[in-house]
């Protein structure tokens, strides 16, 4: 069998304002790579000020779950007054897990 | 109004209709993201060559003038969009300011279509007018945020960055610099694209916009009665002051028309990520809708005409 | 720990012409947002319509386990005699599950 | 035969066949799908501008007939088609009706073509003839759906509103409005980039159509020999009807002959995706495979010159 | 219910030179589709000699239990040593399962 | 110096630097990548166009010694490039051979604006030049992949194919055929767009080339100094040797300058995709920094004008 590891993906969707602000938050929190991906929704909100720049983005990141619950702290406590992220974890089973901790 | 009827029937203010009613027929009729962001690239960096070479054959006795009562516009019209809002239209301080935000700031669609509805006319208007609308975009929208000073002082300088260095100030003054260095002769190599193509690509830009009004503008209910009685009353205040403001400061007709089209005109491509960033509280159905879902269009069709009246008849008065 | 809540991911890959259909049907049955991705794919079909009308879409959901069932039956009812929908569930643990349900 | 010689040795054929070529030696070229639904959009609008400002001095007496007969060839098209494919072809009904919607309907590319071709040719053509290809984009279709009319009301009327809201539709009728309204005068300003420019555009778009059509013809062996066969043959009884039409209905050698082309010419922006909603059943692999690989290379090539010489003689006979 | 199947989905995050030959791969060790995403992305390497020629891309392929295990193996014995690939599998409820194995 | 300050005050280079100035202050304007990608295949298509055009004016004998000299070309830089930082710059042997890849190869929009520098210091440089670039793309690419070569056999095939197959010799190599094939009168037809544009188009694409060198350069550091040395050291001994080249074979003053800037180019288009395949182990923190972050914007500031000079004293003294 192949080897691989338990980890968490943490998938995060938010306004192409905040890139580099999450990418940061994750990035200190202990997360050693990422994946962006263009997405368009409709959520809670049903205008979205970012809609006429263009799409919103999709966050996903690999970390462990100490690291995961972490970056899941820190994101509650930044953003969830302002702004309407939407957060949520994912468990996966990683090859070569030692990239990603 | 022989102005009104040259103004509408005009292929810019038609691909806009055409957006506006394919979306109401629901087409799928759209431009990829690319192709509008790319045609967004192009227009302002256009813009601001054709800005720099004219700065280039403008003596600064001639400019002087003129850009000092831009920034006039930029200080006072975000104060008046400002108190206008938060008082006669009941908005929270942080709606308000970001409303102010967009009127601060100039719509570039706007300003080209008030340059070609100009020549129409018969209006001559200073080549120089495009420098002007890299002056005005952004001390309105910095006035406007002060409104609203929010304790974060990170996010506060990081919408500061973003307009100074958000792409339409970066093509608009990096395209006048270009313009401007290397002269009428060596830009010209350049005008099949930058001149020639440019109203045809304007049209293009016009359907999608005519798109993205018309989505606003269904949301246009939600904002309510006041604000939109608002959206329809500030252009004509606005435009009134701006074409005064530019006569004053020895702009030809045609060019204090052009003027006051800026100052009606409410920004939608720098002040909305700015505002997003600086107050994430303030609520996009009020400063999108109002800018790009009623102003914009009322400028289209029925402002720029108004303000060609005005700066006639107080052109005569002055 | 950041407090999260076991939701159901439902993942929907589609044609183009269905999107606004789909939509429809996942919202009617007690979805609260949805986040569309735009894909390439292979799959059973050698040949899709839409190939020349550009990609197709990946259409993500989060909902509770009953509103998951209720998509899912509907899904397979409405869509999977004639179009061969690809529709999978996974499961994740969400931050703010109250906006979801 | 000078005039298939003519026609092959063309930028727009080489392009075209260039794009073909680089599909079979594996080459990683491909127009960004941005940029690919950008030039559609731009192609359309132009073709419909030019047709509007080319009504716009046309008489009613004059373009009623063309009108007429172009009626005529969406209404008896499909009927053609739908019979050969599903007795000769021995497709089902509903893979018929998939077929003959696209046949019903026209490929716009090779209306361009043909215009070309009727120019180099020496050949005028009536240049109001771009507003008949709006005309014949939906009869075609809405017929050859009736054919397979399912139970399913619902998905009928919303694939008769993909079609009138399609984008083809949309630009096609959108910029003849503009067009007519604005006249050849305002028009004019857009020259450069909607006239100047377009055949180069047309070539780059001939890249990636190649491309596709080469992906296409791949999965042609799948189709069967039966229904390439008719690939091959429905192209000149079709073209051969169409032209006839056009010359009993007063237009010129040129005009008869690119009419004939419409109407040989299958849909392949309109059609697919009207037929995806309406016949989910019916299999992309004929009527794409027969659209978009067999018929409109072979219009491309050796369709074109073919309604030229039919036009040529029947011209002198008639 | 709806009947869904236990299945895993395999995501394999790669550069896009390797396309073809990663979906021949898959496609050889049994799966029956693939789906494509465009994405962009850090990792461990801060520099990819992709990012001038355009985004990287994500594949997931949905297959059964031993399927999965194969390509997993497969990967790991000719891409890693050269490649940094990223591979991860996760656990999904399939509808219509008989089109995937 | 009035060939340096010519160079630099061109809108071409101006915008370079705008796109790396953006880049430097962090603003977000950059081209959507659709955009870009759509950009290149216009470009090297309308180069592809003209060499083609101008093949087809030029006789055999004209030809075939620059065609020679540029096959030497080929053959030789690899083999300079793959000592040079082998020995002086320390790589290891894949590093070095993925390095003379690049070198060895030819950057399209060096060779654009050479060609634009030749003709605003009043050189005329001969214009099946373009054909040139298509034949020197190629060998560069092999040579220097045999340095390296790898017991992998299918890897190396498949980079073969990539850069044959590439999208930049399928653009070239394809539009130089249908140049050559149509001739001059048929393709004057797209010059509006292919010739016209072509200009303005450059510039939006040097934007965003500004943007790109400008993050590289910030790899740099990790190059190392040795290395940084040898981007600035290798262009102009290839320069030189270009240009001596040329002269040689007969070309004119402006011929050989240009000629020497495509020998003195690293290829940032086609040999990083070829080296990715056939040379995994390579980092492309060495090769792209190179040629892209130091090579680049030297030869686009300094380098032409430098070869411009070589040139004229080389040509009175051979
Ligand atoms: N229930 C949901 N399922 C999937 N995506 C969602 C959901 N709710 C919100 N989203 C995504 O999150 C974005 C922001 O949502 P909101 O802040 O609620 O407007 C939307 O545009 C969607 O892309
Ligand atoms: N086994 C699979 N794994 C991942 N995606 C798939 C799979 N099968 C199908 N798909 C996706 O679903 C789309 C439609 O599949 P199909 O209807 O089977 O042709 C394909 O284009 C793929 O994007
Ligand atoms: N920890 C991670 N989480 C999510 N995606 C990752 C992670 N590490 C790497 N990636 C993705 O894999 C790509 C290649 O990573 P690498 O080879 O480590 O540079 C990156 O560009 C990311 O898209
Ligand atoms: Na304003
Ligand atoms: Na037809
Ligand atoms: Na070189």
């Amino acid at each position: 069998m192949a080897l691989t590891t338990p980890m968490k993906k943490i998938s995060i969707i938010l306004e192409r304002v905040l890139k580099d602000d999450i990418i940061d938050l994750i990035k200190k929190n202990g997360a050693k790579g990422w994946t962006l991906t263009e997405v368009n929704g409709e959520g809670s909100r049903g205008m979205r000020a970012s809609e006429f720049e263009g799409r919103n983005f999709q966050i996903d990141t690999i970390v462990n779950a100490e690291c995961a619950d972490r970056i899941l702290q820190q994101l509650s406590a930044s953003y969830f007054s302002h702004w309407s992220l939407v957060v949520y974890l994912s468990d996966i089973q990683i090859l070569r897990a030692e990239k990603y901790q | 109004m022989d102005a009104l009827t040259q103004q509408l029937i005009s292929p810019v203010v038609l691909c806009f209709l055409l957006g506006a009613v394919s979306r109401l027929i629901r087409s799928d009729l759209a431009l990829p993201e690319a192709v509008y962001s790319g045609l967004s690239i192009y227009l302002l960096f256009a813009i601001g060559l054709k800005g720099g070479v004219a700065l280039s054959q403008t003596s600064f006795t001639e400019f002087y003038r003129p850009a000092l009562g831009t920034i006039l516009i930029g200080v006072v019209t975000p104060f008046i969009a400002f108190y206008a809002v938060r008082y006669a239209g009941k908005l929270s301080k942080e709606d308000s300011a970001a409303v102010a935000a967009h009127y601060g700031s100039v719509s570039v669609v706007t300003f080209l279509a008030s340059v070609e509805a100009a020549k129409r006319l018969g209006l001559e208007s200073e080549s120089y007018l495009s420098a002007l609308v890299a002056l005005l975009e952004i001390p309105g929208i910095v006035i406007a945020l002060l409104f609203a000073r929010s304790s974060n002082k990170n996010s506060w300088s990081k919408a500061l960055h973003e307009v100074v260095t958000g792409k339409s100030i970066v093509l608009l003054a990096g395209g006048m610099l270009i313009g401007a260095l290397c002269g009428k002769q060596k830009v010209s190599e350049l005008d099949p694209l930058f001149v020639g193509c440019f109203k045809g690509a304007l049209c293009l830009f016009m359907i999608e916009l005519g798109i993205v009004a018309s989505k606003r503008l269904r949301d246009a209910a939600r904002a309510g009665f006041r604000l939109i009685t608002l959206g329809f009353l500030l252009p004509p205040i606005l435009g009134a002051f701006g074409v005064a403001v530019g006569l004053f400061c020895g702009l030809s007709v045609g060019g204090a028309m052009v003027l006051g089209s800026m100052s009606a005109s409410a920004s939608y491509i720098a002040a909305p990520a700015a505002v997003r960033i600086a107050l994430p509280e303030a609520n996009p159905a009020y400063y999108l809708t109002l800018a790009l879902g009623i102003t914009f269009p009322f400028n289209i069709a029925l402002g720029i005409p108004l303000y060609a009246k005005i700066s006639h008849y107080l052109a005569i008065w002055l």
